[in-house]
């Protein structure tokens, strides 16, 4: 384990770690999971996996976007890996979509104090992610 | 109707998010990325507020209000302090994604326990794990860039790090399997508490060893996590969009974090137990050779003479803040007819692309900044090749001496010009901490100086010695 | 309309008019759909929209897939278009899922009768689409 | 469980699908994509068929062995019908669609209306209509490229036709809307099987006018409607991999029917609605200018004494299956020392690659088959261009003639070497039914006949005249 972790990188197997937590994860839970967003119609016809809908379909998505994701940042110019760094910083504060929801729904105020701060968090690496990358790139002429 | 909205949002901002990334391939297209990604961003934020389980706008408010107010003035720092930044907002994504977690579980834990169930509490102590060790660990990063007076530059080593440092990692995995498994004990509030305690410590632990000019490696390393941490909670949330962004981001951290890999030829390993840095204070030390000193005069003459100039900038550029300077150098020697080339080394300065954003800023054409191997190609027709504050990126030893912690690293090959003028303040190694043989070069003559004293020295003498002549 | 649709061509609008008659269908649908897939548990999370995760999912599938079948598709060698073609028919005879479903399950059996035939029109596409494009590729040689 | 390891499959498919198609991006990795994509194949086929839904084991065995007899027999056709082929395997693949559509409707219609959503309707509707067009309609460009006697060649026109087409979709369309909103009425059946007619109808319709000649570019736009269907499929079914397998196979078909048009210089609009090939029968009439012959012997000694030999291979080479001589050319002329180059333009032929795979087939290694700008680079230092059976793509006209339906088009410029041998079976022009000045130029000669006959000859002449000095 403590070779390959090594070898092969962290950064790079942490995905594969992710990915199998989450499958033996589905394994053990099929059923509790099935049982709560299986649909009559569903289970009634074959070829739409009706209990699987619940978590399967976010993997199909996480590996799709993790190929565009390679195959797009791959070809990223060269000049502009300093950008590319803040321009995702800010892009990976999507997180404030869930920070809005914990933030404003009608929940204990603590809970939501966590919200809150998580969203003051991600707002400010919205804002300063996007500003700055603007910043260099307007610097970039081409002559 | 409202979550029909919702989604259509979601997937036009998937879309808008993966062309503004996409724009990137080309300088030419780069602004529009900007403004897609901050469109799409708009559209989630609102899709999400017009929820109508969110009734506390007051809070939100106020929150993206004090986001505002810090985020601003965050994205006015000098360009030499983009690696602490970066850091920085990577450790605060990481303390949403714990924080959205952490609020997640409790709530979940208190109002319907039914609600955690294996596939979401996989996903939540992943998000956690991830987010927090990402907060601690890139503010110490941050640190380490800002050269924080008591956050230590130098790794800090002590025997058994990397299996203690392990050792946490795996306590606190082990603690997230049994609350997969058993998610609503009474215990189970503890134990999360203890994991996010365990990822803490574990995000401090995990830099210490790590020298200070390593941090920009692992800041894209940190990148990645910090994406992960953002699928993790698209997992618990059930959002497509935040699994999607959170994919883009971390394979961006990844591929960059290759990349330096790469053009420093080291493997992920020796970045992160290698305590790097270290080799310095070992080698650092014992240079008898000489150094042929260069006069101002005598180099602006070089140059004057010259055909084709081949500026190298490195880390010291940076340092110095001699963009500007290097660019009147620049102005004098093409007025003269001369062609000036910039070489850019991938790993150049202490993040990648540094060194073109500096010249950029100084309004330097990107249409002048060279890539190393097309460089190389036409170095031996190079008359003057002009380092300014480069080091590493232009030891020859990485061609031949094992010996050296650099060795395979590819270079741009100053020696093979047909001169050298090298400006650096002292005698000092660069961050490899080794000798560099191309000082000792016999085509080889040296600036001793700070860059932008020296530059502007040389500009300025040219601009005089041109009326002169 | 026909302007656009000479102009534009027939083939790059279809995917447009497809996803525009999705989208349409899922407004008209949204309350039935939601009432045949929502569950309990969803409904109360907010953030986990949980009436549209009957579709929704699909049409990010189908939008991330597009990407990257424009982004691998443009890269393919000049050399190999033929063959390319042959096994993007080949690949497309993953209808063969759906024709084993509807041909085996315990339908009346004039329906199975529909399902075998494109189970057998599916089957003979992979098996020649596969084969002869093996044969192609096997012609290519460097040196 | 059995739904976990599906839908594990299903990813694994989708994975292999990926790589599949990204492995043929260079003729190196292109053979791994078969593997690929066969594997994953079986893995999609495997995982379905587990579906304890599944009872009539007996159908689905025997649907599957017809489907390898008749499949494996296809896969043996000659290189030249892979045009039909490719246009046959669509009609299955949208018959395919069709089908389970209209399986899937009656089954729900008749089992349990409730679960005709008017999603699910849509989805549908848009799958039979896709897939029973793309049926007809790849039949009839199946016999169009076959030359079946009774499907005429000619595009067949009469007035209002594009409106007729057009109408016909339209009231298909409209029907269609109409049982998205009353799936389950008494008509609803009917309407269904009118959809169903009308179809079929608009398939035949919709290729009749169209030139044989330009079936590559129909059938590649058909590829993208039998992806959509199987999109659609995906869509009724709710299984994600068809859905990513269909959005693959239609952007291929898109992709490449737009870099045909790209290279033809002509809209789609033009191709689907121009009826093309009429202009052939209007201009091929009134030629005078004079054809300058070559003896066999003659162009021998031209070519022995080139030092660089350009090779144009066009349709003419496919249709002569004059590839094998072509390579016993290219020996004898390499033996001499000569460099040999094949240009290759990406309409030669007719399908995209046609000349590659043919080419590839007489082992001329991929190494010396050269694209149109490369090759037009150094033209000017071709001794002699031999076109072999090409018309359109070495057609000057393209350049300056206005008034040609090819004007635009990118060509070959075989007008540009210092002479040019043309091989044509008789004064015919091309596909594009227009004269090709180049064949009257001073520095151009004839040689009449049937391309393998004539390069056989010129391959015999060269081996004897190797010997003979
Ligand atoms: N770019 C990245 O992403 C990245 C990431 C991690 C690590 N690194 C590493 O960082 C190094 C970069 O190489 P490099 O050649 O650019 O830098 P370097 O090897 O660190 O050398 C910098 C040189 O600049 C001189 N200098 C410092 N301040 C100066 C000033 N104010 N005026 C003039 N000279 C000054 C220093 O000498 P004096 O002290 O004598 O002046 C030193 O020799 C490589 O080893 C690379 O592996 C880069
Ligand atoms: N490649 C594609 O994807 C594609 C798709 C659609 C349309 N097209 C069109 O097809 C055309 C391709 O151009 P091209 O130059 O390759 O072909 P072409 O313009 O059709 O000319 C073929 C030539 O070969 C000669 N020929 C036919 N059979 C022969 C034989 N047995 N021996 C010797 N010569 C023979 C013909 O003259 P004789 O009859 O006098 O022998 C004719 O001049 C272009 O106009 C292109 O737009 C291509």
């Amino acid at each position: 384990m403590r070779r390959f972790l090594f070898n092969s990188g962290l950064g790079r197997v942490i995905p594969v770690i992710i990915l199998a937590a989450c499958l033996t994860a589905i394994f053990l839970s099929a059923s509790p999971a099935g049982a709560q967003s299986g649909t009559a119609q569903e289970a009634a016809t074959p070829g739409s996996h009706g209990p699987a809908t619940d978590y399967w379909p976010m993997l199909f998505v996480l590996i799709l976007a993790s190929f565009i994701g390679l195959g797009v940042i791959r070809r990223v110019s060269r000049l502009l890996h300093t950008p590319l760094m803040s321009l995702t910083n800010a892009i990976s504060a999507i997180a404030v979509v869930g920070s809005i929801v914990v933030t404003g729904a009608d929940y204990p105020p603590l809970i939501r104090l966590l919200g809150g701060i998580a969203l003051f968090a991600s707002v400010t690496n919205i804002v300063s992610g996007f500003l700055i990358t603007d910043r260099m790139l307007r610097m970039f002429k081409k002559q | 109707m409202i979550p029909e909205i919702q989604q259509l949002a979601y997937i036009l901002a998937t879309v808008l998010f993966i062309f503004s990334l996409h724009w990137m391939n080309d300088p030419k297209t780069a602004r529009r990325s900007v403004m897609a990604g901050a469109v799409a961003m708009l559209v989630a934020i609102l899709a999400t507020w017009i929820d109508p389980h969110i009734v506390h706008h007051g809070w939100i408010i106020l929150a993206i209000v004090i986001g505002l107010v810090v985020g601003v003035p965050l994205s006015r720092v000098p360009l030499t302090a983009v690696p602490q930044r970066t850091a920085l907002s990577h450790a605060f994504g990481g303390a949403a994604a714990g924080l959205v977690g952490t609020a997640k579980y409790f709530l979940w834990l208190g109002e319907g326990p039914e609600n955690l169930t294996t596939f979401r509490m996989v996903a939540i102590v992943a998000e956690i794990i991830l987010g927090y060790l990402t907060f601690t660990g890139s503010l110490m990063a941050a640190g380490k860039l800002q050269e924080v007076r008591w956050i230590p530059q130098r790794p800090v080593v002590y025997p058994f790090q990397n299996v203690i440092n392990i050792g946490l990692l795996v306590v606190a995995i082990v603690l997230g399997a049994l609350l997969v498994m058993y998610p609503a004990e009474p215990w189970s509030g503890m134990a999360f508490l203890a994991i996010i305690g365990l990822s803490l410590i574990f995000g401090v632990l995990f830099i210490i060893p790590i020298g200070g000019a390593d941090m920009p490696t692992v800041i894209s390393i940190l990148n990645s996590y910090a994406g992960l941490s953002a699928v993790a909670m698209g997992f618990v949330l059930d959002n497509k969009l935040l699994i999607i962004a959170g994919a883009l981001d971390g394979s961006s951290g990844l591929i960059l974090s290759i990349i330096m890999c790469k053009a420093m030829n080291r493997s992920f390993a020796n970045v992160l137990f290698g305590a790097f840095g270290q080799v310095k204070a070992a080698v650092a030390k014992g240079e008898q050779k000489v150094y042929k000193q260069e006069s101002i005069e005598g180099a602006a003459q070089f140059l004057e003479q010259a055909n084709s100039v081949v500026i190298i900038p490195g880390y010291g550029m940076a340092v110095a803040q001699a963009q500007h300077r290097t660019r009147e150098l620049y102005d004098q020697l093409t007025k003269r007819g001369i062609t000036v080339k910039f070489a850019i080394h991938p790993v150049a300065g202490r993040m990648p692309g540094h060194m073109n954003v500096l010249l950029a800023e100084a309004d330097i054409p990107y249409s002048a900044l060279v890539e190393i191997d097309e460089i190389n190609a036409d170095m031996p027709q190079c008359d003057v090749a002009l380092v300014v504050g480069a080091n590493d990126v232009v030891n020859p030893a990485a061609r031949h001496d094992k010996s050296t912690p650099i060795y395979g690293m590819p270079i741009i090959d100053a020696d093979r010009a047909k001169m050298v003028l090298a400006i650096k303040r002292s005698k000092n190694p660069g961050f490899a901490g080794i000798d560099n043989e191309l000082y000792f070069k016999d085509n080889t003559w040296m600036l001793f100086g700070d860059a932008k004293a020296v530059i502007g020295d040389l500009a300025k003498q040219l601009s005089g010695g041109g009326m002169g002549h």
